[in-house]
């Protein structure tokens, strides 16, 4: 489906195209779109009905069934493909328009041609009524646009943090640990038996690069580091935290057989 | 001030999304009454620059409308509907608990799943309880989150709700087909088993 | 209520940040006085379920610190800040401006980047001037969402060693050092060795 319906106001009703006023054939003309942008026929049917320029409880629902007929054999000409539902809705308002036309049949079954177009009539009606229920719903004050919800939320996660997980006072003692430590505690002693994390990491990303097969991060520890206890654990903490590192930027791989077992490192090849 | 109602007070206004008087009650020490005290702070805050609302069950605070025009930095920008999405919205809306097949059979074309999704992705739809007719269809209704946003206290305040309802125009009138018009194989005339057959199709 | 307390009561409602005077100033229309009418809403949310709290030289809504207690049961999962954090987050406030190199040489042990980053995440500490010593390192400050989290008006306000010590927090003996602390850089010395066992869980 696709293109324009080149049709004119004309079209539909020539006789009465003269007597069209200009908002008429405006009104009219809405319907040179194409067939996608309607919703459907019923759709159609809405556009059609206003430019019966009445109230939609009064239609002629006999001049609507014309006005539908003229738009699908105009969409026809076109050699336009219109929907199935289009042409279903076509068949059944010829129905209708004959059974409208025709005197009623006292032998024949079924609803008479009034209560078809009375349903239509209410169908048309009532979408219209859906449409302009919708538009107030869009025109109301709306949340975010018209009025506003908190902008700062004192959630959850923060309010914990204030009272559970960092509150003045742990600032303060924080503080006051450090503080006092300093007072009693020449730092520099400590620094002996530490091996830092950044340390290891210089030490590791200058080393990788021989590191082609499985190795032990063991073999990784410093000249130096490997007798003391406490340096010994301090450096190979170290050397497993920048180990994570460096698995964590892609450039390494970890493994490990089981519990307890040597933890293997190796360099992992670029991918490209 | 009463102390219940500075709790009440504290509660709503550290919330972006409304709070329910049994989630207030259970909030503030035993025996408080939340209701009472959510009637002394609605009247507190009238005429306001924020003031209380109610949504579905719920409470919340939110600014007065009036002074939309000093929050360009905080309005959000929703993201645009369809038309058919608005439509079907103001379909569920209006003729809730519905089924698919009579929001279709009320636009007169068959509803993209899209849509619904898109509606359901927003949290202003949801399902409602299956319909007790044939192939127990499943049905929507709007949310809390639809009243929230549209400022409604429920979806009884809808605008124009009464009128629509006693001009018969939310009834759900069964189309006077029968026999003839079957051979038409209408979708929109027609009555259970088409409703059925396109919620299997799509579904 | 001056149409003014209204304006900048909804504004300061529905603000994700605090707001200083000159915005207020800039939103509200030509002629208002945000600072009269920010005395004005002070005045009216005292000892009521929120207030209006001053922070830095902007402005927010808080709900009453005696009411922290109603918003227990949102909490759905927090992580403790790690005690390298809360140090270092203490030295930046206490010191700052502050380069790393000092908050180390303070902390006694290396700072790692992972604390440093999860402050700036959170958005309490922020980059500083960088300082005029060889390497122009950067330096650290608190954020106005630290002053507003910690209810500060400013770092300023923060207790002096002096009152820390009166106020008990002082510890006025060395905690027991145990030599054999893990290295793992941004470890505390002092710290008990399970202590920098659950840091390394936490982190």
């Amino acid at each position: 489906m696709s293109s324009e319906l080149p049709a004119t106001s004309g079209d539909w009703n020539a006789e009465s195209a003269a007597r069209l006023s200009v908002q008429d054939r405006l009104a009219a003309e809405a319907l040179i779109v194409d067939v996608d942008g309607y919703e459907g026929p019923l759709d159609v049917l809405l556009t059609l009905s206003r430019t019966q320029k009445v109230d939609l409880r009064k239609i002629s629902i006999l001049q609507l069934a014309r006005q539908y007929l003229l738009f699908v054999e105009k969409a026809k000409a076109l050699r336009l493909e219109l929907a199935a539902d289009y042409l279903v809705m076509a068949a059944w308002l010829a129905f209708l328009k004959s059974r409208l036309l025709l005197p009623p049949d006292p032998n024949e079954e079924g609803p008479s041609g009034e209560e078809l177009a009375a349903h239509l009539a209410f169908q048309l009606e009532r979408l219209q009524a859906m449409r302009d229920a919708a538009a107030r719903l869009m025109a109301r004050d709306r949340l975010g646009r018209d009025f506003f919800a908190r902008g700062s939320p004192e959630v959850v996660e923060r309010v914990r943090k204030v009272s559970y997980s960092a509150t003045l006072l742990d600032l303060m003692q924080g503080y006051a640990r450090i503080r006092t430590r300093d007072e009693f505690r020449p730092f520099a002693l400590d620094r002996d038996a530490v091996y830092t994390m950044e340390q290891a990491l210089v030490r590791m990303r200058s080393m990788l690069g021989f590191a082609g097969d499985w190795g032990d991060i063991s073999t990784y520890l410093p000249e130096g580091w490997h007798d003391d206890p406490a340096k010994r654990r301090s450096a190979t903490a170290s050397i497993f935290a920048a180990s994570l590192e460096l698995v964590k930027e892609g450039k390494a791989e970890l493994r490990q057989s089981g519990l307890f077992e040597p933890i293997q490192l190796r360099r992992r090849e670029p991918r490209e | 001030m009463g102390e219940q109602e500075r709790m009440v007070e504290a509660v709503l206004f550290a919330s972006a999304e409304p709070v329910s008087v049994a989630e207030l009650n259970a909030r503030m020490p035993h025996g408080c009454d939340a209701a009472e005290a959510l009637v002394h702070l609605r009247k507190r805050y009238e005429g306001r620059g924020v003031g209380l609302v109610k949504t579905g069950n719920a409470y919340a605070m939110r600014t007065a409308a009036d002074l939309s025009f000093l929050m360009q930095k905080e309005t959000v920008e929703t993201r645009k509907l369809s038309r058919a999405a608005i439509e079907t919205l103001a379909i569920i809306a209006y003729h809730q608990p519905v089924t698919r097949a009579e929001i279709e059979e009320i636009r007169g074309v068959s509803v993209s799943r899209g849509t619904v999704d898109q509606l359901l992705e927003m949290e202003w739809i949801r399902f409602g309880r299956r319909k007790m007719t044939p192939g127990r269809p499943v049905t929507f209704v709007v949310t809390q989150g639809f009243l929230d946003h549209f400022g409604l206290e429920s979806a009884r305040d809808l605008p124009g709700l009464k009128e629509l309802r006693s001009a018969g125009l939310l009834e759900n009138r069964p189309p006077p087909t029968l026999g003839i018009a079957l051979g038409l194989g209408d979708e929109d005339q027609d009555g259970a088993v088409d409703e059925n057959q396109s919620e299997l199709f799509e579904e």
